[in-house]
């Protein structure tokens, strides 16, 4: 059968190249960094090599780049370890209603050590107004967090810019969650404007495991892991070295790679679109229309539900994801979803597609040809569908 | 993730669509929890002669649907009533724990619309 | 030239079947185990299969296991986590005072937030009396940490279970940071009778940024790093899977093999400590001469500094570690030698020695027979052992 | 870590030992902080005729020493004396950021040992 994964958002698969760079450090290369002997030397290069990588991928000092484990994790050392550093100025956190929720969650247990935040809204585009921004920063507001883009409905915030500038204004710290842009999008910390920036090689063909948080030279921030004297004494542990080697490569990859990537997922990405959107009834596209990652197409599919798709397509080969509520394991619709307003049961179609590299042309035509007899049987399935079709004086067939 | 009974019945589910002229019409859930059932029967002296479901909802609550359409089939409606959720499941092979409480609503929906014809009858 | 790896507590080479059961999930099985597609539930079965593995090694349920990504973090999770659950009890840790400084610095961080610690001292054995724990105990305290085997100094706790029912009778959580004991000797959770433990696969012949936290049914625990439902919400963010699955593999490799290694690398371990110890002067076993790692060999050696020592050997192969000052970019002694009591210049001439299975007869004997040249010469070198044969009426060459 | 300078001075050090009957000595570190160095010097018409030294400490410790025996021997005590712990590092290739402090302190117990030859001139 063919395999068409289109659910990048969970995770790429390694780039051959990475693969290849990690090996050693899964054989013979395995010192410690840390350690003063030979083993550890060339390991201490390699670390070195990797960060400077990653740090050149988003225009970063290599010393500004700190080695984490997830995107999470790193979204976890910035909206508490900067917090944590500017206790005694004030106790507030801005974030937005779209935010991961690494970055809503870490919020919610800042609350519990006595900190608040305030949530902007977004429009039906997921877009956020700086204005918002500049209303929700009060004195004691210390910290500001807004994604870059979005994994959900793929948004990349058009107004980010005047969003640093409002920060830089109220000389708040801001940090953005670009996981979901790094190695994907030119991302630059020094355009962007922020004094943080979080990333995960598993968005660009690095691996699992392994991700950075960016923090800019003179920005302070506490540990989240505590304990001895790796990355400066800011991220404790002993450190994934294959993985980081990993990151490292996937990083250089991207950046050479990024436009030819682009240039080819865009047009495939255009014909999804053009299929849901256009070919078939019924289905409305989340997010921004023009200002989105170019790998990612979303979708709510009227009168059906996202697992009911997902699990259809994954018998024909196919992978997407979904914000329905079945299809997460808290049983809740995607938060971003609801953000931008769209109701319950039309959120309850969502559907996520987000390509990568290696997909053709083939792969998408097949995708086309199974995908409407698909959602036509479901439809023909749903109490829903049947009603709408009552309502609007059809046939039931 | 699902039993091979679950997804078997999800990609062939029995016995869907609508009855025009049923005897008794039943309905669980909403589209907020995110699954939605509506069984339809038809009744032959005292025993469901025809049942017939639509749903809106997860792979686990279509089989679900599928499998109570086909336990009650034929049996008598006082049988129909003692069909539980649980027996559902098990008769499905099991489902995942998250998915026992809002998928699993297919027998509520069965007596649901046993309950409306037995009202129509009084 | 030979190469002869003695830095174990470093990390460890990969296993090669360790290394092969990785690969795949380098490679095409690169499925995010929260996705309810094919790709997906390949990766959730492996994620599951390995937690059974790591139960298995210690004698606990799957569902006690959380992943992490680091003894280090295993380490903060437990102490942070523990500590804050319990927060409406009290704000009080124990811990000894020869503990990782993944610990120690994580008390340290809870300081921050209101909390106090005491740390309870070990004689020159590095051995903790259970009685100590006792009178540390007050009504306030919550939890209680304890190293069960020193990677330092290699001392076991002979206590540990006396200390267990210390706890146990005061209503206190116990953890133990097991990282250099677990996959190296028979490590029990039931017998030890603790609620947290901590593992790390880099001591046993797995990755590196792969470790796991056990918990015991019922005990609280809050999440170090929040965010999406990723081991039961306990510990969020994209699991490492090739990490995790070579985590379970060298769990189970360990369990299987424990005996045999420890049979081995043992008698290995027992020619370098009586090279040292009775074939030289003027140096001194650190640590229990009996209840120590059974791969772990640690002394001071006289009147030398551990970095020299250490470039020495280097220079000829051999890779050891110290805890001198000028080995650690802290520039600090190891705080567990001076908490057993030594004194700063015997401590500068520490060394380390822990072997790993794939080290020969032949390994040692080389190791042997430059030793004390080399020991020799950096004594001639010496003005302290200058001044210590003057002060002994020899001459001085 | 450490340039290849450093590493070859520390594996193969000049000018290592005591001069029993040194013109002045001069003494830096303890041990607490790691690293100790002991300077001798032999004076002949206000050249450094003869520079040894012993050290306790680590690798950066042990060249820095030896650098400086080497770059000392043969100047005038003046010359000597403007020899700085910066000029050691330098010419060694440089240090590793965290040794500059404690370890290279070998131009110290150098113009110790001077200062030392000189007062007892006195
Ligand atoms: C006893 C002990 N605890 C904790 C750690 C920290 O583990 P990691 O290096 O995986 O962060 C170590 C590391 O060697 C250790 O020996
Ligand atoms: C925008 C965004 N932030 C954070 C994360 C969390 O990263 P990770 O899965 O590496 O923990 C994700 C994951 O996909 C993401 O898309």
């Amino acid at each position: 059968m063919r395999k068409v994964y289109m659910d990048r958002i969970a995770g790429t698969p390694l780039h051959p190249r990475v693969k290849e760079a990690m090996l050693p450090y899964l054989g013979e290369r395995f010192g410690n960094p840390q350690n003063l002997h030979s083993f550890g030397q060339t390991a201490a290069e390699a670390l070195e090599g990797a960060r400077a990588r990653v740090a050149a991928l988003i225009n970063a000092e290599p010393s500004e780049i700190y080695f984490t484990s997830s995107g999470t994790e790193s979204n976890n050392f910035a909206l508490k370890g900067l917090a944590l550093a500017k206790r005694k100025q004030g106790k507030h956190s801005v974030v937005s209603a779209i935010e991961h929720l690494s970055v809503l969650n870490s919020v919610k247990s800042l609350e519990r050590l006595g900190y608040t935040s305030t949530q902007v809204p977004v429009d039906q585009q997921a877009v956020i107004d700086p204005d918002e921004i500049r209303k929700a920063i009060m004195p004691e507001t210390t910290v500001v967090s807004i994604m870059l883009a979005n994994s959900e409905v793929g948004t990349i915030q058009p107004h980010f810019q005047e969003i640093a500038e409002v920060c830089r204004q109220a000389g708040v710290v801001l940090h953005t969650d670009a996981v979901a842009a790094a190695g994907v999008i030119p991302v630059d910390v020094q355009e962007l404007g922020v004094q943080a920036l979080s990333l995960a090689g598993n968005q660009f063909y690095g691996p699992n495991g392994s991700a950075a948080l960016y923090v800019r030279k003179g920005t302070g921030i506490l540990p989240l892991i505590d304990g001895g004297i790796q990355e400066h004494g800011k991220r404790a542990g002993s450190e994934n070295l294959p993985g980081i080697v990993g990151l490292g490569e996937a990083a250089e990859i991207a950046g050479r790679e990024m436009e030819n990537r682009i240039a080819r997922v865009q047009p495939l990405r255009d014909r999804i679109v053009q299929h849901l959107s256009f070919e078939m009834e019924h289905v409305v596209l989340t997010g921004h229309p023009v200002n989105r990652l170019p790998h990612h197409a979303s979708f709510c599919v009227a009168f059906v539900e996202g697992e009911a798709m997902l699990l259809t397509l994954d018998m024909q080969g196919i992978a997407v994801s979904s914000g329905s509520a079945c299809t997460s394991k808290s049983l809740k619709v995607s938060h971003v979803l609801l953000a931008m307003g769209l109701d319950h049961a039309l959120a309850q179609g969502s559907l996520v597609f987000s390509l990568i590299d290696s997909l053709t042309q083939e792969d998408i035509d097949y995708f086309i040809e199974i995908f409407s007899p698909n959602i036509e049987k479901l439809r023909k399935m749903s109490p829903l569908y049947t009603q709408y079709l009552e309502e609007n004086n059809n046939d039931v067939q | 993730m699902y039993s091979d009974k679950v997804m078997e019945h999800f990609s062939d589910p029995r016995n869907v669509g609508v009855l025009k002229d049923a005897d008794g019409v039943g309905e669980v859930g909403n589209p907020v929890c995110g699954d939605m059932m509506t069984f339809y029967i038809k009744v032959k002296e005292d025993r469901l002669s025809e049942v017939k479901f639509q749903t809106f909802g997860c792979g686990a609550a279509i089989a679900v649907s599928s499998m109570v359409s086909e336990m009650a089939m034929g049996k008598t409606l006082d049988e129909a009533m003692q069909i539980t959720n649980q027996d559902v499941a098990d008769e499905l092979g099991g489902l995942p724990g998250n998915k026992m409480h809002c998928s699993n609503l297919g027998a509520d929906a069965l007596h649901k619309a046993i309950e409306d014809y037995r009202s129509k009858q009084k």
